[in-house]
């Protein structure tokens, strides 16, 4: 089964679906990968390194003829013509949110799986790209804000005086905001986390910062997350986190609830009464995000406040990213071609569940 | 026997020397590396009490005693070189039954020997042998049938029967009644009935205690067998006898008291609980179908003091516990006793990718020490101790064993290959996943239970103290 | 109650305090070597068994102590064989651990 | 006594002399401080918060003409011209490397003390600025590799595969090079640092950080600095680095000695026997860089090498760097004016070593 | 003096009773909780003793022993009362002459009583009552010169003179020929130059030593008096004496050998080494002119348990030894005791800005903990310890009074303002400043010399144990 | 040697144990009461000094006796106060340390 590693096209996308290492275990495996030239060039890894694994450099069409093809972001319309029909597809295809992709790809009778829709099951937590890639968000959001801000995290007493340590809050902690946790406290700053659902208390203080009690207890839904807040609710966060927010120096958002918009926690009004120089890193700006003057995509400064509302910063730290993606991809892989042959077996759930089109018809 | 005979006050003193060795013997006993000199030195003790005893003038019969010596002997040494390891419980209740009835003979051959000579028996050494005799009987009895529990001969599991507290009590107060008797009457008789009560009565004490408090119970029992040596030694009037038996008895007694404390359970409810039923504490040891065993950090840190190569499998426990910092000083310690320390990170360990290594920076443990489950797993048959602070989900086999768990499929650490399995968390409550983890039932593994800080840090000074 | 006696009980007292002392110094992990080391010291009875046996002169008086001599030396030579062989294990490690 | 705090004019300084907290001491002290509009706004500092530490806003003029003028980077020649006769100047005034400005300023009889010239004895600590200054470049220089590295600094063991730590380098381990390893070593990064000065191993140890063995040792001159090395030295220390440096993943360069050009650690070769993605971060290109390939001021990427020669770190961070800045000026002005007015005593070890002009004289 | 008379037996069971609540007294001694009342327990025990001796038939001259038991109650008491704190160590000297004194004159009477009785004397009490004379008598002389010593009636320094050891051995030889010749001539007579060459030895024994190994000496004298006890009750034939002067003896030997150690010297050197010079272990204590006074972990504990703030101030030491941890641990297991601790943290503490911060908080302590220098300064005066972790310049008083130091000027931590200061370092080597720091040599101050991680984890453990 | 003689030297061998037993468990900080609370006991000779002083019929003696009396007297009626008095520093903070 021949595997193709096309160059990722989209603009900023710096990772790369496979990198040497796992090329190498692929091609151990007994599958013949086949890498567009310069594909992991901006993840910094050379074609040298694909040759060396075992890989072949190709053109872009003989990666895309492949049986099955690796890439990180969903193709685009050229890209899947591109595809064999009866290829193989995986990638983030952003099924919930973007039905025309799919429904081209299952006109294409390609059996596309997305990364983002493999159960989180114990048993699929290799393949769990959506944690690898939070993982990597949530520790660069940390370092953002910390260059942003015009001020320390840690604190310093020195001969010139005491700096005060930063204060910093991390609403929603599933991984990414977990992450963001731990990373702003290895800085120094004072961290405080926030997240509706009730088991995060204890997962907040188990990395030494504190929770914030806003009096918001959500739920957890079957898969682990959060179930979307009532209006009131809503509106409740959003006056009790208005009155808090002026505290802290750095605010990191990553509050989601899969296959809606963003849930809006941060009010213009609250962004306002910040003390200037402080920063908003806002992780959830792909899905709209969590506070109301976010531009996706864009850093601005709003009265004092930056906003920082970059899309996709695993892309900014590729050589990783693309390695946890990499990784994530081998383990889809081995699961759905056991031993170098694909093997669909669609009573299994994560196959079921990963799969978004399959030949000529979108499963519902 | 010998060609000459020392004084009695020489063979005094040699028992004072005797008792000098015991002590000391029982002092070496407080350090591992001194422990078996210590018990040397109390046998070289015994053997110059013994000695000297056969030189006294009024020891004629030799080969009578020599007989004895040499069957004791001859019984006594192959026992003890071949009985298997396992087996050293059933063994160790043997030989203290026959203490005990060597007593309870000793006490009532005295008692023939002088209660027809009135006058001559003052009320100390009538009341002593009595006390002897009594008291080794049920020693003898109760050590026997808690060999035969322990060696399956009978049941292990509590018998009980209607009003087994009456008849306990009855034949206790035959026992009594006979040694008033005996005392009153000064008539050699009554010490028959008193030593075949006080043999029921053992029996009866021992029978309805489930095999498991076996270990308590011979505790007791040695405290007995001290007991009825001290009693011995007042009728004799020999010191040797009286500091020995008082050694043996303090020791018996506080092994009850520390036994009974470990299990969470008072004395009285290990020797009487039986007659109901076994309660055990909660949240200190549920069932996984199957007991667990739960340990002290003392007996813990002398796993870990002595083993050559100990695995620490931290989970999401240590997290909440904060216990990184005391865990690194634990590591720090074995490493000082040139023990072989690793960490094992399971993939998943935690609540976000990368959470045990956070924390185990934070309290810079060398990330070479840091071992990623492909590479532990297949070292784990080396390893004498797993030390698993507060991970749950991470190590459990129904990942490997269990189709229908919600986990299976999962790789896991391979914990339960370690020669033993040390396992820190609270209670018996499951981890994220929500499912009871077999390995706590596993025969090799022990719980220690409470939060791994506190637990981990009890563990750091138990080690300075081994 | 003579001179002898109260000697005896002041040798006792002392005992019960320094027995108290020196075990609650014994490490839970020597516990059970402790126990079955007290038990062959508990076999001390043994001298008892010998005084009797080898000075009285009644047939069932020397009977009785026989076998109390027999049963006590058991436990004494078993005791202590035991016990040792409990402790080796712990002397290979320890000489190694103590730098 | 009239303080006056202009407005930094120098391209990209966001730092103020004087924050509100130091004015309302000043003015405590019976000073009086004039602060031109808006001078501390890119460093957050507000007007009102001016206003609301007893301070005056007015115009430049106003300011520039106070008895002393207090500033971050030296006047430009129209800024000299400005300020009165015989008024006293607080600045990093660069006498060592910048004759042009102090003459100038001789020549107006303007009476300057340069921030940099402070003897660094024990009494002077709390005026230190090379040292505060030096602490949030040391900081920002490790925020900013981290950022600019496609990897993690830190080791996570993750489903998805094991990242390993980053491999931090830092040479020279003066004030900004300690601060760099601490906070390198806070974010998880395995760290080496090393200095000509044979005390620093001990203090690189102290910091949980290994010290790199070259077997160069240089000796300490009295007052704490480097001196510079021999050719010889130079050549050795170069060789041996080219040889250690592909090992390492972020290397931050610190190494300086007063008055000379940056000390020439990392040749061309080095850079490109280096991984791709690696970065290096080169606090002395001011001094003109202890990399070879160092452009002054710019970021570039010179073989999959990212090279970061920006000056000015602490312009970065402008809020707490002016507050440290501040403390350090106000511990001058309390010494030089001890109740409020000028009492120069240039007998004084302080007052002589930092006073560069002198009414119509530059002193030796 | 009672109406009833009890027999001599139960006055000597009244003897066991006493002699146990002796045992009981210092057994509660070993936990600052229940020492007072362990005192108390000793004293009980010390009344039955006598109030049941008084009640012997044989003691019949009741109004010598009122007035003795008087008189020794209305001198004793109030000297107990009112002696200055800082005087105790001579009171105790004092009172143990006392003791000696007593046991000399008791055997002498004794000797004088049973010498004249040819046959009746056995060598065990002939030996017993000679030798408690003779420790008796140097107990006494001993014990005054060193109160003498410590309060300054003669000069504290060592005396010291030629042959002085040969005079020794003379009067010492003087002595021991007295107990000969007493013992085979069965003369009273000779017991007088006994007493004579002892309470001349004692003087000898003690003069050469100096005013601070007086602790050792009277912890010697205090095992001497012990044992003059044991002998005392060897001739006496009693119990009480004889386990009460063991206790003491035991007691005394015991302290000698931990004071001397802690000196870090041996007895033999405490008690002989002044006839040449007191030589100071390299590397221990040098002086900044003036002594410094070394400390050991458990009195620094103990100090800290029984604090109310305590305030850590921690410096590049702390840096090079990585304590941070250890010290964090120690902070905890203080609070847990509900003492206050603070960190001060000197702006310019270490070798780089916020170097503290970085390894404090490293091991998680609270940032609210951290008390800038000019918070804290004012608060020093209500500080019962200020614990100086590797931190030397930034506490340095010369910077506040000495113009010509070159740390003249810079602010410091006032931590000579505290009630007490514990400096934690390895030597007494200056810190960067290259000076030496007179807060060494302010009498307030003990060093506590060692790597500061291995101190700190010494003082974690200690703190535990009290 | 005496039974009587073997009788002390058992006790005594048993004292001298648990004496030093039980002092080595109390923590340095108690070493100064610890000496002066045991030098009280040392005055257990006062009992010696009743009997000689009340019972001997030389003047001699009963002199030497008595002053032998107040002496122990002395000993142990300051030693248990002045410990006592050193103690009472403990008492307080003990109580409250010891949740
Ligand atoms: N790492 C990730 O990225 C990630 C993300 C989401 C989910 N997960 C899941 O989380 C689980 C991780 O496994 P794990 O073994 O680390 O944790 P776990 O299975 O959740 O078990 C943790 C154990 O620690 C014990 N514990 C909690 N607090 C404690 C304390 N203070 N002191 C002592 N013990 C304490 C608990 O038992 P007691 O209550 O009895 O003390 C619990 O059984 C896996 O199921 C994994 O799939 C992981
Ligand atoms: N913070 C800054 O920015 C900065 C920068 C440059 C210079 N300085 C200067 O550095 C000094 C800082 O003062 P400081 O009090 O923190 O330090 P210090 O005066 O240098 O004293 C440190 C002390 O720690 C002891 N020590 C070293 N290693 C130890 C170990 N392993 N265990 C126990 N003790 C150890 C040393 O004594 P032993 O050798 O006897 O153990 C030494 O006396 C000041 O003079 C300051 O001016 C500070
Ligand atoms: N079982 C497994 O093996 C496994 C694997 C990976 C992740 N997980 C779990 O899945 C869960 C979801 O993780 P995720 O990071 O992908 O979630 P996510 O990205 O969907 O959401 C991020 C966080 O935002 C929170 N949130 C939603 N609405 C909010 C609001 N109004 N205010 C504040 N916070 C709000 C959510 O609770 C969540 O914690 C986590 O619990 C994670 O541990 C489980
Ligand atoms: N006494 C005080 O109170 C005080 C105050 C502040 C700073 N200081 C000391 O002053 C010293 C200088 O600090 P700085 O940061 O301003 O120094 P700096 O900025 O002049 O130099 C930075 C570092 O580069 C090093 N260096 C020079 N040539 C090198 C080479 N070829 N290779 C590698 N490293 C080289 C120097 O040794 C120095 O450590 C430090 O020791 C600091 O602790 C002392």
């Amino acid at each position: 089964m021949r595997i193709g590693v096309p160059k990722e096209t989209a603009s900023g996308e710096r990772r790369v679906a496979l990198v040497p290492e796992v090329a190498a275990r692929l091609v151990a495996a007994g599958f013949e990968v086949v890498v567009e030239r310069a594909a992991g060039e901006t993840a910094a890894f050379s074609d040298e390194l694909y040759a060396g694994a075992g890989a072949r450099l190709v053109d872009a069409a003989e990666a895309w003829s492949a049986d099955a093809v690796v890439k990180v972001q969903k193709p685009s319309v050229e890209e899947t013509a591109r595809l064999r029909e009866g290829a193989v597809l995986i990638a983030f295809l952003q099924p919930l949110t973007d039905r025309d992709t799919t429904e081209r790809l299952a006109q294409r009778g390609v059996v596309g799986f997305a990364m983002e829709s493999i159960p989180r099951i114990t048993r699929a937590q290799p393949m769990d790209a959506l944690s690898s890639q939070s993982t990597v968000a949530g520790y660069k959001a940390v370092l953002i804000a910390a260059d942003r801000l015009p001020r320390f995290f840690p604190m310093l007493m020195t001969a010139a005086g005491t700096v005060a340590p930063a204060k910093v809050l991390v609403l929603g902690a599933g991984v990414a905001g977990l992450q963001a946790i731990a990373t702003a406290h290895r800085l120094g700053a004072v961290v405080s986390g926030f997240d509706v659902r009730p088991v995060v208390k204890e997962q907040v203080e188990s990395l030494g910062a504190t929770f914030l009690e806003l009096g918001i207890r959500g739920e957890e839904t079957a898969g682990g997350y959060a179930r979307e807040l009532s209006p009131e609710e809503q509106q409740r966060q959003q006056a009790e986190l208005e009155e808090r927010i002026p505290d802290f120096d750095a605010v990191i958002t990553t509050a989601l609830v899969p296959g809606r918009p963003a849930p809006r926690l941060i009010p213009a009004s609250a962004v306002r009464s910040m003390r200037h120089g402080s920063v908003i890193v806002d992780l959830a700006a792909e899905a709209g995000g969590n506070c109301e003057l976010t531009e996706p995509g864009r850093e601005a400064v709003v009265e004092g406040v930056t906003l920082v509302g970059l899309l996709n910063l695993p892309s900014t730290m590729p050589a990783h990213a693309s390695q946890l993606y990499a990784r994530n991809v081998l383990a889809l892989l081995q699961h759905l071609a056991p031993d170098g042959e694909l093997r669909l077996d669609f009573g299994d759930e994560i196959t079921a569940g990963a799969c978004v089109t399959r030949r000529e018809e979108v499963p519902a | 026997m010998v060609a000459f005979a020392f004084s009695e006050n020489t063979v005094n003193l040699a028992y004072v020397f005797a008792a000098v060795c015991f002590v000391f013997g029982i002092k070496m006993l407080s350090s591992p590396t001194t422990a078996r000199w210590g018990n040397r030195v109390s046998a070289a003790g015994m053997l110059v009490a013994v000695a000297f005893t056969l030189t006294l003038a009024e020891v004629d019969r030799y080969w009578l005693v020599a007989a004895g010596l040499a069957l004791g002997a001859v019984l006594g040494a192959p026992a003890a070189r071949l009985v298997k390891m396992t087996a050293m419980p059933q063994m160790v209740a043997l030989l203290n039954g026959a203490g005990g009835g060597a007593a309870a003979l000793v006490a009532s051959a005295e008692f023939h020997r002088l209660a027809p000579l009135p006058g001559d028996l003052p009320a100390d050494t009538l009341v002593a042998s009595l006390a002897s005799a009594l008291i080794g009987g049920v020693t003898l009895s109760g050590s026997i049938v808690a060999f035969a529990k322990l060696q399956e001969l009978v049941s292990g599991r509590p018998v009980t029967f209607q009003h087994q507290q009456a008849a306990n009590a009855a034949v206790l107060a035959v026992a009594l009644l006979c040694a008033v008797a005996a005392g009153l009457t000064e008539e050699r008789f009554w010490v028959v009935p008193l030593v075949g009560a006080a043999l029921v009565f053992g029996v009866l004490f021992v029978i309805p205690i489930g095999g498991a408090d076996m270990p308590v119970v011979i505790a007791v029992l040695n405290a007995f067998s001290g007991l009825s040596g001290v009693a011995a030694g007042f009728v004799l009037d020999n010191n040797a006898l009286i500091i020995g038996g008082t050694l043996v008895g303090a020791s018996g007694t506080l092994l009850t008291l520390l036994m009974a404390r470990a299990m969470g359970r008072s004395v009285a409810n290990v020797v009487f609980g039986a007659f109901g039923q076994v309660a055990v504490a909660p949240g200190t040891a549920a069932t996984v179908d199957g007991a667990v065993r739960a340990t002290t950090p003392d007996d813990v840190a002398v796993m870990l003091a002595y083993a050559k190569r100990v695995v620490i499998v931290p989970g999401y426990g240590l997290a909440v516990a904060q216990a990184q910092h005391d865990v690194r000083k634990l590591a720090d310690e074995l490493e000082r006793r040139r023990v072989d320390v690793r960490y094992a990170i399971h993939p998943v360990a935690g609540r976000m990718p990368g959470h045990m290594n956070v924390l185990l920076a934070e309290a810079n443990v060398p990330y070479d020490q840091l071992y990623e489950m492909d590479r532990i797993n297949p070292e784990f048959e080396q390893v004498d101790v797993a030390l698993v602070v507060g991970a749950n989900d991470v190590t459990n086999p129904a990942a490997r064993n269990e189709p229908g768990s919600p986990i299976y499929g999962m790789p896991i650490l391979d914990v339960d290959h370690a020669k033993s399995v040390v396992v820190l968390k609270r209670s018996m409550n499951p981890g994220f996943a929500g499912i009871d983890n077999p390995l706590y039932a596993d025969p090799k593994t022990a719980m220690l239970f409470g939060d791994a800080k506190v637990s981990v840090a009890a563990l750091v000074d138990a080690v300075k103290s081994v | 109650m003579d001179a002898e006696l109260i000697g005896s009980l002041t040798i006792f007292a002392l005992a019960v305090f320094l027995g108290f002392e020196l075990i609650s110094r014994v490490p839970t992990l020597l516990h059970t070597p402790l126990m079955s080391g007290t038990n062959a010291i508990s076999g001390i009875i043994v001298v008892g068994a010998i005084l009797v046996a080898g000075s009285s002169d009644s047939r069932l008086e020397q009977t009785l102590a026989f076998v109390a001599l027999v049963l006590a030396t058991i436990n004494v030579v078993g005791g202590f064989l035991v016990t040792d062989r409990m402790l080796e294990m712990f002397r290979r490690r320890g000489a190694e651990g103590d730098e």
